[in-house]
């Protein structure tokens, strides 16, 4: 072991005729170094969530956890490039200050509660059924309408074709017609 | 574009690199205006001026593209006797209501179609109701393909004298008058723009929402559209108008739209006063030549997608289930309806209106008045947290403890945590695999919308209400530990399957007869063959400039829209430098690097006979061919709110006279006039300078995607003001100090950045100070950085068409120093309203 | 050995994105440098330094804005690398100058040594850091990630007798255009680093961008430095000799 | 905007980017920097001072010394190990030897004068294996010369103009000051009648050091300024008048033990400000752009661009 720890000392390393700036002062770590995407266990093709030119990205995922998302260097639309925004993607989707938890607020609460996922679900489930009910309008001016104006809905831009089809699908089921979108914004 | 789209404009930059001459127009010196070949300084809320000189440039030189014009747009079709401009009524179409503020769109019809022209409503049913879906470009019911004309083009009420006319008053001398570019400036422009159109060149508009967030927006476009008709420019590769949206799928969220006033594909939404049934809707929604002509086809593929099999042919496939419109149930009425406490619940899915929609004031008033709110976002944006550090927290307007409001925050999936299509703003769709499961109670808005869509009609019983519900197709495998429901199940509904549940190749195949359905009439394909067309990524190397192969572009794959224009009407190549799509006599066929934009078999020679429907209709000459006539339109007879042709008004909140017409602002803009609402007057010596909204490269809209994040934050921690440094002199503000920006609405404050990118405009004998304000700050959000909301000044005022508000052109009073707190912010703003 | 990599960043394609400042944070893990507003326009993050590594620059001028992405030069005599004590800085088979964070002691020598002002401590953790040209991507064949970001390809890597010769190429197309004031900033091997790296194509005087106008590396003089030092160590030895002798 | 005007160097109008310095300062910290350069100077001139009087014969005096030698080199690894960013690998300054780095030669050499001076210092205490403690304090007294000097070419082997432009006078300025230390110090701790040669040295070096400042400054020019104004304006007219005057003293204080523990206190406290001072300006010349910039500009204008010679 100490022969090990002697032979990679740079000095020593020196008096055997190597440079004391180059590789006689690397590091076993040095040594190592691969980049990390090579270690990834897989790897998906998405495209970058923040504008609409629909830059092409690769997610790296290693031990289930996001290791790099970096530009497709295939895509025709980006060449593999991407802007600050994109670049940012990992910290988007790994950064500490993301909210991962439910929270509810109780009308008049003065703070956050916690609440479970399937408790939520219920809740608001309750609460559509409900509002539906209390301001379901058969007939406006004698027209037949089927509808509640008293359900709404704001969408961003960043939500999946199938998200925005099955949200449509369902509110204009429901009679909710307020359904609105930053596209309009 | 470079400040917004810096991937997209790689290749704005590469033209440049082989000769392309770049212009950038916009109020606001940004990172564009740095890299192309001219910056020209124009005056928020004028473009109209601009592009209108242009257009007269163009007409009075006889610069149009001849053969061109001719044969692809309406140039020489002739209009109804009862029209009259805007020439004779000093500023008005003829068939305007000043009573209701509306106009009455009869007379602007072409000649002849006196058929069933539109009837709307809210009370007068022939009112142009606004928001109106893309049908209208049928004309109408009662038209023809081939109204008269006269190829002359010498008719006086031909479409192209009536431009002419139109026109007459736009001149280089009003531009610097109203827009502040000199004379010299538009000369170079001019001759750049129509030396680059014609057989072997062409000219590309590119806008973004500088020229959609006015009350007259919608005819910026229009502008845009007629000067690039004229010059040849539409359907050709390098032409074009493009749109450069802000959104990773706002096209798509257009396209299969959570809007309210769409069904997908651009289908109306049923009117309660305007509708009875299927037919009659069917009816009234557009004419019958045109590819609209197809749209009972749609419209049943998407009701049997829906109802499935309960959908059949005696019950008009369930079209009594679609809820009626009676007038405008957008985003503004909608906040204006929780105010008044008729909208209980709120959805608001990765959207964050209290910091991001005109007048956040009114937004969280809105809020605040509600039973329940739902927020899905990666962060808890403003919208989430209002209740407890809104700005109306600190003036007192608003107390935690009395708002009743309960507030559900749903954490989201981000985009790697799931699957599914963004759709560009190329029309391009694009699948994305899902990298790895969200984490903790983080899931998509697939699996929010499907699993509340299944609690739901567990509570519901067979009730007439409930059966739109209980009957609705909801059954999607679900996959994974979280059960999600499969995305590319749902892709598969939208791209369409016959009777036998295969998937449809082409939106040709939509049958009338309940025998297909499909979600999405226009993405219909996108599933051809079982194949997910979205997900396919052949690299970019293995194919040609156009990449057929890589995603999928709605309709058909066709990567330019309407590219039969691209050839000329014998089908040849309107050059060799510019061959794009174009006839093959040999094969009998359409042939080109992309997908024709027209039957594939059709040729030029094709002339339809006497009462032919939908596509039969239209000759093979006419390229424009979701028209019921088959042409550009460069005069609108039917279809928009508040004009058949763009004129120029003057924003809501101006300080400069409209010196075109004796009308200030457009006619038919609707105002929003209550309490919560109030507009700076027009000329007002209290608020005397500009503002205008922008983006920076650095940050993501209303922040929440990149304000939390610590590598986008720290490149612009803080709101800013960009001011030039004689207006900078003029009030007292230092670069780097902190100013405040007044108007009607709020105050609010933010760091200076005094800079000569910012020139005042000068502007015949006034000179105009223009402030720009990028808007993505608001109080909270996770942001790591945060600071007062910008569209808290703005006002809601909006367009007529597509009631997008008014937040790029809007005046205001700028005074050094931070805000006052409190109370002490109320009482400024009471000053400043009474003067 | 492998062929000497570079840079070159082509201001004048340069669009003031940042896309590089941010890639570069996110593939080597750099924390960020503090959020201050420091109103020098759209420049926040004010220079090169141990959390920046690479540093866009605006510069408005009368009718034009500058932007300049600046980054390590990786010069030929690298004064940090010279100077370096432990070793943690070397020289790589592709010719670039990196820092091993595992074996800095963070004595801060390189700090004054480098002529750029690019490495620094990172008061954090103790340690010098500096743009590494991502040396564990290029040993796996990819490019660095702010090359690779750069939407416009105002950040060009590659080996770096191409770069220079593709940099010549532009700056003369560049001066038929009338461009007369394009120029190569450090690509020439008998300047005072020996020839940098990662080398610029500017559109006015250097210091204008930040960037000293004729750096020089420190260690040239080191043999004139230790001759001094010499005279000077005798002279003491002398001298205090003397102080005896005189007694005695 | 980015271009400045200096009050001071009407002629000097150059341009920078926001006023912001091109070099990075100088990050070490106060006090422990200079502390050690003090240190080591010291220990560096005493263990010199301690070779040499054994060779004359002055056991009293090489005792002192020795034990100074010992005690300076010791406090100033330590303060130097403190300065590290990670004190906790201060042994990797042993893992290469560069004589690129004045860094690396100075570790090897502090490392060779600390383990010489302790056995040194521990013979002389103990009196145990007097041979070796006499050759480790002889070889001391060579590594001591390069102790005293090879901070100077430390500072000037940086970008900071003031200090790389005075790389000439330097190892005077630090050799002068580290003499005059290691005698004022000497003269502190050893009896008046044997301490003669020490008090020579403090105010020869006080000489050496003084005259040495006053020729840098001279051609250093317009570079110099930081030594004029500002803290290390004010540091460096301190060192001067502690130097020049404990110099006097020192020779002027005959008998008067009070007088030579003020003379010795004097230089001392000059030392120590001269390292402050020169640190001071370091950084100062450092975070001005104008001192990087007009002198490569003038370079550039005349002419002259810098080059390196192929290596």
């Amino acid at each position: 072991m100490a022969g090990g720890w002697i032979s990679r000392w740079p000095v020593v390393r020196q008096l055997q005729g190597e440079d004391g700036r180059r590789e006689a002062a690397r590091s076993r770590r040095t040594d190592a170094l691969r980049p990390r995407v090579e270690e990834a266990d897989t790897v998906a093709r998405s495209v970058c969530p923040y504008c609409a030119v629909g830059c092409g990205q690769l997610v790296y995922v290693k031990d289930g956890k996001v290791s790099q998302i970096e530009g497709d260097p295939d895509s025709p639309i980006s060449r593999g490039r991407l802007c600050p925004k994109g670049s940012a993607s990992k910290q988007l989707v790994t950064h500490p200050g993301r909210q991962t938890h439910v929270l509810y607020r109780r009308p008049y609460g003065t703070e956050w509660e916690r609440l479970d996922l399937e408790t939520a679900m219920d809740m608001i489930a309750d609460r559509v059924v409900r509002t539906r009910r209390e301001t379901w309008e058969q007939t406006h001016d004698g027209k037949e309408v089927r509808r509640t104006l008293g359900i709404a809905s704001l969408g961003g831009a960043t939500l999946d074709n199938e998200e925005n089809y099955l949200m449509k699908k369902l509110y204009t089921a429901l009679g909710a017609i307020q359904v609105e979108n930053q596209a309009r914004i | 574009m470079a400040e917004c789209h810096p991937v997209g404009y790689q290749w704005v930059m590469e033209a440049r690199e082989r000769g392309a001459k770049v212009f950038h127009i916009d109020p606001r010196f940004s990172r564009t205006s740095a890299t192309v070949d001219r910056y020209l300084q124009i005056r928020a809320g004028t473009d109209i001026v601009l592009i209108g000189a242009l257009i007269n440039h163009v007409l009075t030189n006889g610069l149009d593209f001849r053969e061109y014009v001719l044969a692809y747009t309406n140039a020489a079709t002739i209009v109804s006797e009862e029209f009259r401009d805007t020439e004779d009524l000093d500023g008005l179409f003829s068939g305007y209501d000043p009573e209701s503020g509306r106009y009455d769109t009869t007379s602007w019809a072409y000649e002849g179609d006196t058929g069933k022209t539109e009837e709307m409503s809210e009370g007068d049913p022939r009112h142009a109701e606004a928001a109106g879906s893309d049908s209208y470009g049928a004309r109408g019911a009662g038209s023809t393909a081939t109204p008269p004309t006269d190829p002359t083009l010498s008719h006086p009420r031909c479409v192209y004298q009536i431009l002419k006319r139109h026109f007459s008053r736009y001149t280089p001398e009003r531009v610097a008058e109203l827009c502040g570019i000199s004379p010299e400036q538009f000369a170079e422009l001019a001759e750049a723009v129509t030396a680059n159109s014609g057989r072997e060149r062409t000219t590309a508009w590119v806008y973004s929402v500088g020229w959609t967030q006015h009350s007259v927006g919608v005819q910026y476009i229009r502008s845009a559209a007629i000067l690039q008709l004229l010059l040849g420019n539409m359907g050709r590769p390098g032409g074009g108008i493009m749109a450069l949206r802000g959104h990773a799928s706002i096209q798509g969220s257009t396209d299969i739209p959570t809007l309210f006033n769409l069904l997908p594909g651009y289908i109306a939404m049923p009117h309660a006063h305007r509708h009875d049934g299927l037919d009659h809707y069917l009816d009234r929604e557009g004419g019958d030549t045109g590819w609209w002509g197809n749209r009972r086809a749609y419209v049943v593929s998407l009701l049997k997608a829906w109802w499935g099999d309960g959908a059949t042919e005696e019950n008009d496939y369930r079209f009594d289930y679609l809820p009626r419109l009676t007038g405008d149930h957008g985003h503004y009425a909608t906040v204006m309806g929780q105010i008044d406490g008729k909208v209980k619940g709120y959805f608001v899915v990765g959207e964050n209106p209290a910091v991001g929609s005109a007048n956040g004031k009114a937004q969280r008033l809105g809020l605040a008045n509600l039973d329940w709110l739902v927020v899905r976002d990666l962060m808890v944006v403003e919208t989430a947290s209002f209740w407890k550090d809104a700005p109306e927290i600190e003036t007192g307007e608003l107390r935690t403890e009395d708002i009743a409001t309960e507030v559900f925050f749903m954490p989201a999936a981000s985009h790697v945590e799931k699957e599914g299509t963004f759709t560009n703003t190329q029309r391009l769709l694009q699948w994305r695999e899902k990298a790895l499961d969200p984490p903790d109670d983080c899931r998509s808005d697939l699996w929010f919308y499907y699993h509340l869509g299944k609690l739901i009609r567990q509570r519901l019983g067979g009730d007439g209400i409930d059966r739109p519900v209980m009957e609705l197709t909801w059954d999607y495998p679900e996959e994974g530990r979280h059960r999600d429901p499969s995305a590319e199940a749902v892709l598969r509904e939208i791209g369409g399957v016959d009777a036998d549940g295969r998937p449809l190749a082409s939106l040709r195949e939509l049958k009338p007869d309940g025998s297909t359905s499909c979600g999405c009439w226009i993405y219909c394909g996108v599933y051809a063959d079982g194949v997910n067309q979205a997900a396919r990524r052949k690299p970019r190397g293995e194919q040609g400039p156009v990449a057929p192969e890589w995603g999928w572009a709605w309709p058909a794959n066709r990567r330019i829209l309407y590219n039969r224009a691209s050839a000329d009407p014998e089908g040849r190549p309107w050059s060799e430098r510019k061959k794009y799509v174009y006839w093959d006599a040999e094969k009998g066929r359409w042939t080109g690097p992309d997908v024709p934009d027209f039957e594939e078999d059709k040729p030029p020679s094709y002339r339809p006979p006497e009462g032919a429907k939908a596509q039969d209709a239209l000759a093979g000459t006419d390229p424009f061919i979701m028209q019921s006539d088959g042409k550009g339109w460069l005069y609108v007879p039917s279809g928009l709110a508040d004009g058949p042709l763009p004129a120029h008004y003057e924003p809501q909140e101006s300080p400069i006279r409209n010196t075109l017409y004796g009308r200030q602002s457009n006619p038919a803009r609707r105002t929003i006039d209550r309490p919560e609402n109030p507009y700076n007057p027009p000329l007002s010596s209290r608020f005397p300078y500009v503002f205008t909204t922008s983006r920076l490269t650095e940050h993501h809209t209303a922040g929440g995607m990149s304000r939390p994040l610590p590598y986008l934050a720290e490149l612009q921690p803080a709101l800013f003001c960009e001011v030039s440094p004689e207006l900078a002199a003029e009030v007292g503000l230092e670069n780097g100090g902190w100013a405040t920006v007044v108007t009607e609405r709020t105050a609010i404050e933010m760091r200076v950045l005094v800079t000569g990118r910012v020139r005042p405009l000068r502007l015949g004998g006034t000179t105009v100070h223009q402030i720009v304000m990028p808007y993505h700050w608001g109080y909270g959000g996770g942001g790591l950085v945060t600071g007062d909301v910008v569209n808290d000044l703005s006002p809601i005022v909006l367009d007529p068409n597509v009631y997008i508000q008014e937040s790029k052109a809007g005046t205001c009073d700028i005074l050094p120093g931070r805000r006052p707190r409190g109370q002490a912010l109320l009482a400024l703003i009471e000053r400043y309203r009474h003067g | 050995m492998a062929e000497r990599m570079g840079f070159f960043t082509d201001t004048t394609l340069c669009i003031g994105c940042k896309a590089c400042e941010v890639a570069c944070k996110e593939w080597n893990d750099v924390p960020d440098d503090g959020f201050v507003f420091r109103a020098t326009s759209y420049d926040n993050t004010g220079a090169l330094g141990a959390d920046t590594w690479r540093h866009v620059a605006f510069i408005e001028q009368d009718s034009r804005w500058l932007m300049s992405s600046d980054v390590c030069k990786h010069c030929t005599h690298a004064a940090c690398l010279d100077v370096c004590p432990t070793g943690a800085l070397f020289r790589t088979e592709f010719d670039t100058v990196v820092v091993q964070s595992d074996v800095c002691n963070g004595c801060g020598y390189c700090v004054p040594a480098c002529p750029y002002g690019v490495i620094d401590r990172r008061e954090r953790d103790g340690r010098a850091w500096k743009c590494t040209m991502c040396y564990d991507r290029l040993r796996g064949g990819l490019e660095p990630a702010c090359a690779k970001a750069c939407p416009t390809k105002s950040i060009q890597f590659g080996p770096l007798e191409e770069l220079r010769v593709r940099a010549e190429e532009r700056v003369e197309r560049l001066h038929a255009e009338g461009m007369t004031e394009a120029r190569l900033y450090g690509e020439d091997p008998d300047n005072g680093v020996g020839g940098a790296g990662a080398f610029f194509l500017l559109l006015d005087e250097p210091e204008t961008y930040g960037l000293p106008p004729d750096p020089v590396v420190t260690t040239r003089d080191l043999g004139e430095m230790w001759r001094w030092a010499g005279v000077a160590a005798f002279g003491l030895a002398g001298a205090l000799a003397a102080c005896f002798l005189r007694r005695s | 905007m980015p271009r400045r005007r200096d009050e001071m160097v009407p002629d000097a109008e150059f341009r920078s980017y926001y006023g912001q310095p091109v070099i990075k300062p100088p990050i070490w910290h106060e006090p422990h920097m200079p502390t050690y350069l003090y240190l080591g100077g010291l220990s560096g001139a005493a263990s010199t001072m301690a070779a040499v009087a054994r060779l004359s014969g002055d056991r009293r005096l090489e005792f002192s010394s020795r034990l100074i030698a010992f005690a300076g080199g010791t406090a100033g690894a330590a303060f130097l190990v403190a300065e590290l960013g990670r004190p906790e690998r201060f042994l990797n300054m042993l893992r290469v030897f560069k004589t690129s780095s004045p860094m690396s030669v100075g570790s090897w050499t502090l490392a060779a004068q600390g383990g010489l001076t302790a056995v040194g210092a521990a013979s002389a205490v103990t009196g145990v294996l007097p041979l070796v403690g006499d050759a480790a304090s002889l070889a001391s007294g060579v590594t001591g010369t390069l102790m005293a000097t090879y901070t100077a070419v430390l500072l000037a082997d940086t970008a900071v103009p003031i200090w790389h432009e005075g790389r000439r006078e330097l190892p005077f300025l630090f050799a002068g000051s580290a003499m005059a230390s290691a005698g004022g110090m000497a003269m502190l701790t050893t009896p008046r009648a044997q301490a003669g040669p020490a008090r020579a040295a403090t105010v020869l070096g006080a000489a050496v050091e003084t005259a040495a400042g006053a020729i840098m400054e001279r051609r250093l020019g317009m570079l110099s300024e930081p030594y004029h104004s500002g803290k290390a304006g004010r540091l460096m007219r301190a060192s001067r008048v502690l130097t020049a005057g404990g110099g006097l003293l020192a020779a002027v204080a005959g008998r008067s033990r009070a007088l030579t523990a003020l003379s010795g206190l004097a230089v001392t406290a000059g030392a120590l400000c001269t390292r402050f001072a020169v640190l001071e300006a370091g950084r100062v010349s450092a975070v001005d752009p104008k001192y990087t910039v007009v002198p490569q500009r003038e370079r550039l204008d005349a002419g002259r661009p810098a080059s390196v010679p192929g290596r």
